[in-house]
């Protein structure tokens, strides 16, 4: 077991400076959004600091109590490129609000917004299954209210319904943690992993639906989504970003860390204890989110609201690729994890920056966009068609491993893959429909864009490392190759990396 | 550098600075026809054999990638480069929509699609020619029938590209690796035991090349595509594009033809059924086509028929079907180009792609009229023009292997084609001169130098065909046929006798001097304005006749049109439309799922974990 | 199930899908232990409550706290016993052993907790923003007895509250319900007093600094003991009031926050509003 | 009949308020009621948490001069870890009633109405 | 005994749950959530948990009520309030 307690700093460090963000905003407003880009570029630095000097995967002790017995946080390699991911595009994104986030209470947003970062941070890194609960909070609370913030009154509808419907699924959630502890009597993962076996199959299965139920409100699997459409339209563009760039990262991680960590039973592909494959209930429920994310996409006219269901679809398409239980699937799960936040964080943010110049949401005022500001219509190009998986761009490298994972699983995976495919074509539909309006049409006034250097810079950082990334696929694959070997491998990917000892004596 | 890297380096390095200078349109043009002026003249350093392999650490595997080339390889970026210099040569002067920086994305991509050696640099490169070949749609000079042509395209070659997709990993699963040699040897060795998942593989791909070439059933974005496509890419789409098909089934057929396979008529299953795939598509790209009054459109069908006879060509899979094949894929690489270079020249002039409203134009565009005449002789296959010999092998082809009925279908196309160049040769060309077009003008410099280049080609390959069937004996042989005796540059053999085509063309051009000259001596004639008509004394307004339909190439084929028309009622292109139609139907009814309501998210949520609860009890 | 459906129907279904899911879970409890089957030795509080976590950990380390079917072998571990007001220096000196394991054992938890507090009352600040305090038009001045019943009653809630957070390592309570009863001695100032704000701004440098306080703690936990939220001060004799070393600087902390916290949203709350 | 009491009787009322306050939920179209919905879901939880901590002869883990939580090394204490688990979840549920009464109370005020199937944008 | 007293607890506490169901006054709702809450806290003084005990008083039984009646105050249909 390797511990690198220093790294505690990743949690703490938000956290304190979350807490003197109200302070630093009674000097100036401006500088209370300062110290997020700061916190920020503190935890994305550290983050590369973990990869580049390769210390993953480690333990973070908390208090000197040693996992089974006290809290711990444990980064491997899953963690640590999902920690890297969640921290750029935070970073970015808080770049971004200091030229957008300007009205209304500046300064508890800059802390709402760090916060949910840092718990996000958090949730990805922490190695006690009711710790994860209390940072799904963190998160959540956080993300209600930003999703509130705005001038406009559907922000507060779309807070709202996020608001009740993860309520309840923290509920359920907690409600399958402590039915665990039940049986086994401890909270610690890897302890749980380890033992999961030693449970009643009967309540491992309503556990582990519950578990199920309670993470994909998060992780935006129908039909525990319906908060989705209307929280992302409703919330101003920074926040969507925020949201799907990241909020549904920790979603996604926290549901495969239960499913294939906790639940997971070894094989060539991972299948969960219990009377029930609960990586099989994932798949199926992955399959339906793309088809209705993506049908109900194609029928939209407002481009933020097609952004929103689109990335919901997307979310299933992660999910599929991590509910197929071998290593490629793990592999294209994480790898279109990273391109799907990234691309889609750019692209609300373009969309925010079109829409702070009076240009409206919905698809008919894209026309022309390409005559007013070719900057922001190549970089949303680019974002649409790393989505739709075309060379060049990360996501093709990603799709192309989904394809790969689910024919070499076989069976009824056929299936899910003709589905996912066909979904995707209906996605280059509309993608490229926005993309053509973009494109071709005259404008009716040509009135430039000047796009100012505070929201270029994310725009171009997340351009840029899409086609980095679609040149240099192994960017990416190489870590996410050893994610998906974490996953895969309970016992030596995460648990004996936890607890040495508890294969005994 | 590896001059192998360098035909894929350079275009991209060209792309990239085309795109930065796109504002400076002749600027950006010149770097693209530089840019493939260079990747041209790098072509002269490789050499069958030429082979540059590199990692990559992708799959968590260490997946070698590769590029080789092939005689049959070698002999395609000969053709695309050479035609692409021509084609960014005339777009010098020409001012349509068309992205530089694209285009040579679209090169960088062809390069490497036919240089591959494994499926994902194929792959790849397809999908990166097929995005930028969308992309480049999209800026066509009518929006809304652009971006519709553009979407069409786009979804049926998404289809297209996923369908091959499965394929590579089915096939990669069976193998692990994706070098496309021993993918397709080991196809080879399970045919025997597992002929028809074989094909059933191998079947997925063949749907990816049959899309991007056109073949029917697949057709039906052709016409919308090339229809609306900036015109100075459409001869690049018509004449380059549609051949990576041809090199994508080249691949393949080799298998499909073993001897393992179970066959009909002495032709295996598959190949019979690409080739009648081949036949319909020459048959009905040809119908469609004299329909049309769109020239553009008109022009589509007819290169698309023409893929139909280079497949059914290539499906043979004989010496002499492939070389007619490979011939016939040049040569309509050859005419395509001209005509389309020629027809966008005048469209650009005349401002319009309706045939009825042109006429007369060769009075003005002298150059261009001849160009375009012997372009639509070559695709007619008169002689001595390229495009006879071709035809007349594959005939000979057909015939050899005693495929009577596609031999009339294939003929029966080749009759219609007839027709539909006729009608255009003269809806455009002949005919009497509207006063709209006083002030028209014959094409720049650039566009005479151009289509003089094209002029001479069509000739020289033409009557010196062996130029070109050298190399595809080359390629014959590399497929393990044996190749067709040669003799001689001017000699075309075929399976049961030899032309020499000097010799025809010699005659040719004498009975063309007796003949014109007769004309001009006996025949007499005068130029009339185009409202001198016979009306025989009715008012023409009584009959709600307008000065537009005097045009003689108004309703051209009125009569067949109105024969024909039940036949063509039975459309594909209403199939695909449909099918569009009820999924985004289908959306519609979804999208009510998220009603707004929270309570409704809520029950879906709680009625979800219900349905869970009930499903974990029947598994208890 | 569309916004139109009628009541009943809706009403059915609720029923039914709540009938569902609480069947399911009856026959999930079927399969848990309850009442005397409950053990609580087979569970990890066995160590929190008998203060013995080093020695597992000793144990876990040398490899024999797992028996070969990784269950874990918690009635071996060595027990000290542990007598009220006499042992000394134990591994956490708290009485309470709920707030031992709030503050020590899983300290990173509350940190956690705090934070979210913190958040929503953010979030409340956030989503409220913008709504000016109207000035009451007629001013009801409330009866002298009403305002000095609040005053005094105010201040022993407020001595009260200090009072549960300070003891929380050894009696029930501590920093989250000594905070709330501290905010409801604010809140009953509001009623004793029209007009009545209190000082948002030393409300938030509070709630700001002892969050800080908290977090520093921790880090300080980290330089001093190399781990986040460890304890670096002596715990003394159990049952004393300067005990369990660093739990009462928390619990301290964490009362002041969440009564400065839970005035600040009740102030945010009870303002009148209006749009601006 | 106390044995049997004494083991359901806690489960059977955390039981029955989480599935009063998902009816009221379900039901209920004002957003204040769903918020008191929420609210009783939270308090059954806590009920159900602090009822599988305890069993019969549990006495309070708290040591003082006359409670022994250790007896000939068994602890027979309630367990004192999903104790510390409710305080949290309790605290949790406050900061989540806050936020959700402040967002109603802004709902009401820009859209003019409690009830959640007005609360939607016309263009959807 | 302590069993018995406790079922009869639960049983008002469900009965509190019910009122808030039927009850049409917004009001009258409210409050018998904060008394549910008050039995669940008494609930927990027999469960041996008098820490979450006097949170539960405090926090969901005090200050959660009094939160929700000044929201409902704030906008004007406090006491009267029916829904819709």
């Amino acid at each position: 077991m390797k511990t690198y307690n220093l790294a505690a700093l990743l949690v703490g460090v938000p956290l304190l400076m979350a807490f003197s963000i109200p302070l630093f905003g009674f000097i100036s407003k401006q500088l209370a959004k300062w110290i997020t880009v700061l916190t920020l570029g503190f935890e994305f630095f550290f983050g590369l600091y973990i990869f580049f000097w390769h210390i993953y995967p480690f333990n973070v002790i908390m208090g000197n109590w040693v996992p089974p017995f006290g809290e711990n946080l444990y980064i491997g390699p899953f963690a640590t490129v999902l920690i890297i991911l969640v921290s750029f595009v935070g970073l970015m994104i808080s770049i971004y609000n200091l030229w957008s986030a300007n009205h209304g209470d500046v300064v508890h947003f800059a802390l709402l917004f760090l916060m949910f970062v840092g718990g996000s941070i958090g949730l990805i890194s922490t190695g006690d299954i009711f710790n994860i609960f209390i940072f799904m909070e963190i998160t959540g609370i956080s993300s209600f209210a930003l999703a509130a913030y705005g001038p406009e009154r559907r922000a507060l509808g779309g807070a709202f319904k996020y608001l009740v419907i993860s309520s309840i699924g923290s509920t359920l959630y907690l409600f399958g943690v402590l039915l665990i502890y039940t049986q086994l009597g401890t909270l610690n993962i890897a302890e749980i992993a380890a033992r999961i076996s030693q449970t009643t199959s009967g309540l491992l299965t309503f556990a582990g639906i519950l578990l199920v139920a309670g993470l994909a409100v998060e992780a935006e699997l129908f039909p525990f989504n319906g908060w989705v459409p209307d929280t992302y339209t409703g919330a101003v563009n920074p926040v969507s970003a925020t949201l799907s760039g990241i909020g549904s990262v920790g979603g996604i991680y926290v549901l495969f860390r239960i499913l294939m960590t906790v639940f997971g039973k070894d094989g060539n592909f991972v299948s969960t204890y219990g009377n029930m494959d609960l990586m099989a209930l994932v798949a199926i429920l992955g399959s339906a989110t793309v088809v209705i994310g993506e049908l109900s996409a194609l029928v939209q006219k407002n481009v933020k609201k097609m952004l929103a269901y689109s990335s919901m679809a997307q979310m299933g398409l992660v999910a599929i690729g991590f509910s197929i239980g071998s290593k490629l699937g793990a592999y294209a799960g994480v790898f279109q994890l990273v391109n799907h936040s990234i691309a889609k964080a750019m692209m609300f943010l373009i969309l925010g920056v079109i829409v702070s110049f009076g240009i409206g949401e919905h698809i008919e005022d894209m026309k022309g966009l390409w005559y007013k500001s070719p900057f922001l219509t190549l970089a949303f190009t680019i974002g649409a068609l790393s989505l739709l998986g075309l060379p060049l761009f990360g996501g093709f490298w990603s799709k192309f491993a989904l394809v790969d994972a689910s024919i070499q699983r076989g069976g009824w995976y056929d299936f899910v893959i003709a589905i996912v495919l066909f979904a995707s074509v209906v996605e280059a539909f509309y993608y490229l429909r926005i993309v053509g309006y973009m494109f071709t049409s005259k404008p009716t006034s040509t009135d430039k864009i000047k796009v100012s250097i505070s929201p270029a810079v994310p725009i171009v950082a997340f351009s840029i490392l899409i086609v980095a990334i679609g040149i240099f696929p192994q960017i990416v694959g190489g870590i996410s190759w050893n994610a998906a070997h974490e996953l895969t491998d309970k016992m030596g990917g995460y648990v004996l990396n936890v607890i040495p000892t508890i294969v005994g004596h | 550098m590896n001059s192998l890297l360098a035909l894929l380096i350079v275009p991209v390095i060209g792309s990239a600075a085309a795109a930065v200078l796109q504002r400076y349109r002749l600027v950006e043009r010149l770097i693209t026809f530089l840019t493939f002026s260079v990747t041209f003249l790098f072509l002269f350093e490789i050499k069958i054999g030429d082979i540059l392999t590199w990692h990559l650490d992708f799959l968590g595997k260490n997946l070698e990638m590769g590029l080789q080339i092939t005689p049959l390889s070698i002999f395609m970026l000969y053709m695309t480069i050479a035609f692409g210099i021509v084609l960014t040569f005339y777009n010098l002067s020409e001012r349509s929509k068309m992205k530089g920086f694209l285009l040579l994305l679209t090169l960088a991509a062809s390069n490497w699609i036919f240089m591959s050696t494994d499926l994902i640099g194929f792959f790849f490169a397809w999908e990166l020619m097929g995005w930028s070949s969308i992309l480049m749609i999209f800026g066509g000079k009518r929006e809304e029938e652009s971006r519709h042509g553009a979407l069409y395209y786009a979804m049926m070659s998404i289809g297209g590209s996923y369908s091959m997709l499965i394929g590579i990993f089915l096939l990669s699963n069976l193998t692990g690796t994706f070098s496309i040699q021993s993918n397709v040897s080991y196809l080879t060795l399970i045919l025997g035991l597992h002929p028809w998942w074989v094909l059933g593989i191998v079947s997925l791909f063949f749907v990816a090349f049959m899309v991007k070439s056109g073949i029917f059933p697949f057709h039906t974005w052709v016409p919308h595509t090339y229809g609306e496509a900036p015109d100075g890419f459409v001869p690049y789409l018509s004449s380059v594009m549609s051949k990576y098909g041809v090199y994508g089934f080249l691949i393949f057929l080799p298998l499909t033809s073993g001897a393992h396979v179970p066959s009909v008529l002495g032709l295996a299953w598959p190949n019979y059924v690409l080739l009648w795939f081949g036949s319909v598509t020459a048959v009905a790209g040809s119908v469609l086509a004299f329909m049309q009054d769109d020239v553009k459109k008109l022009f589509a069908y007819s290169s698309f028929s023409n893929l139909g006879f280079i497949l059914a060509a290539i499906a043979l899979f004989t010496p002499i079907g492939l070389t007619a094949g490979m011939f016939h894929a040049f040569n309509h690489l050859l005419f395509n180009g001209a005509i389309f270079i020629t027809v966008i020249a005048v469209i650009s002039k005349v401002g319009t792609t309706r045939m009825s409203e042109m006429g007369g134009i060769w009075q003005k565009m002298p150059l261009t009229f001849l160009t375009f005449f012997v372009g639509i002789a070559a695709a007619a296959g008169i002689p001595p023009f390229a495009g006879f010999g071709s035809k007349w092998m594959i005939f000979q082809a057909m015939i050899s292997h005693g495929l009577i009925f596609a031999t009339v279908l294939l003929f029966f196309a080749s009759i219609a084609s007839f027709l539909y160049l006729m009608r255009a040769f003269h809806a455009i060309f002949l005919g009497q001169l509207s006063h709209k077009y006083d002030n028209v003008k014959e094409v720049s410099a650039i566009g005479k130098i151009t289509e003089v280049f094209l002029l001479g080609a069509l000739i020289f390959f033409g009557i010196l065909p062996g130029f070109v069937l050298d190399p595809i004996n080359s390629i014959v042989n590399s497929f393990g046929l044996k190749p067709l005796p040669t003799s001689g540059y001017e000699y075309i053999n075929g399976f049961f006798s030899s032309i020499n085509m000097v010799s025809i063309f010699i005659v040719v051009i004498v009975t063309f001097i007796f003949g014109f000259a007769l004309f001009a001596v006996v025949a007499k004639h005068k130029k009339v304005p185009q409202e001198d008509n016979y009306t025989a004394g009715q008012i023409p307004q009584d009959w709600n006749l307008t000065p537009e339909m005097y045009q003689f190439s108004y309703d051209f084929y009125e009569p067949m049109d109105k024969e024909l028309a039940p036949f063509l009622k039975v459309k594909i292109d209403g199939f695909f439309k449909g099918f569009g139609e009820s999924v985004e139907y289908i959306g519609e009814a979804i999208k009510e799922i998220f009603t707004g309501n929270v309570q409704i998210y809520t029950y879906l949520a709680v009625g979800g974990l219900v349905i869970f609860v009930i499903a974990g009890w029947v598994v208890w | 199930m569309m916004s139109d459906t009628p009541e009943i129907v809706k009403k059915v279904f609720a029923i039914f899908v709540v009938g569902v899911l609480i069947i399911g879970f009856f026959m999930v409890f079927t399969q848990m232990p309850k009442g005397n089957e409950v053990n609580v030795n087979n569970t990890v509080s066995r160590f929190y409550v008998m203060k013995d976590v080093d020695q597992a950990t000793q144990m876990l380390d040398k490899g024999t706290y797992f028996n070969k079917d990784m269950v874990p072998l918690r009635n071996d571990v060595p027990y000290t016993p542990i007598t009220f007001g006499k042992s000394e220096n134990l591994e956490d000196g708290a009485a309470n052993v709920v707030t031992s394991i709030v503050v020590d054992y899983r300290g990173f938890d509350t940190l956690g907790e705090v934070t979210v507090l913190f958040l929503a009352a953010s979030g409340v600040m956030l989503v409220l923003h913008g709504e000016k305090r109207k000035v009451p038009k007629k001013k009801i001045a409330p009866s002298e007895i009403m305002y000095v019943g609040t005053r005094i009653a105010f201040s022993v809630i407020f001595l009260f509250g200090i009072y549960v957070f300070i003891h929380g390592h050894l009696t029930p309570g501590g920093g989250f319900p000594g905070g709330a009863i501290i905010a409801s001695g604010i809140l009953g100032l509001f009623l004793g007093r029209q007009g009545y704000s209190p000082n948002k701004a030393g409300l938030t440098v509070f709630e700001s600094l002892s969050g800080m306080a908290y977090a520093i703690i921790g880090i300080i936990g980290l330089v001093a003991e190399k781990s986040f939220l460890a304890n670096f001060l002596p715990t003394g004799t159990i049952g004393n009031l300067f005990s369990a070393g660093f739990i009462a600087l928390i619990y301290i902390a964490i009362g002041m926050k969440v009564g400065s916290e839970l005035s600040a949203v009740t102030n945010a709350m009870i303002v009148d509003t209006e749009e601006d | 009949m106390i044995d049997f009491l004494q083991n359901w009787i806690y489960l059977t009322g955390s039981m029955a308020l989480v599935g009063i306050g998902l009816y009221i939920v379900l039901t209920n179209t004002n957003i204040f009621r769903i918020i008191v919905g929420l609210n009783i879901i939270d308090s059954g939880t806590n009920l159900f948490i602090v009822t599988i901590a305890w069993h019969p002869k549990s006495v309070m883990p708290i040591y003082t001069a006359t409670n022994n939580l250790v007896v000939n090394g068994h602890v027979i204490s309630a367990d004192p870890l999903p104790q510390s688990l409710v305080l949290t979840a309790i605290v949790i549920g406050l900061g989540t009633t806050a936020l959700a009464l402040a967002i109603a109370v802004k709902i009401y005020q820009k859209y003019g109405t409690l009830d959640v199937r007005k609360i939607k944008e016309e263009d959807r | 005994m302590i069993t018995l007293f406790s079922t009869l607890l639960v049983i008002l506490i469900v009965a509190g749950g019910f009122v808030s169901i039927f009850s049409k006054k917004l009001l009258s709702s409210v409050i018998s959530m904060g008394l549910v809450s008050l039995g669940v806290s008494g609930l927990f003084f027999f469960l041996q948990a008098p820490d979450v005990a006097i949170t539960e008083a405090a926090i969901g039984a005090g200050l959660s009520t009094a939160i929700f009646i000044i929201a409902m105050k704030k906008i004007q249909k406090g006491g009267t309030s029916d829904d819709e």
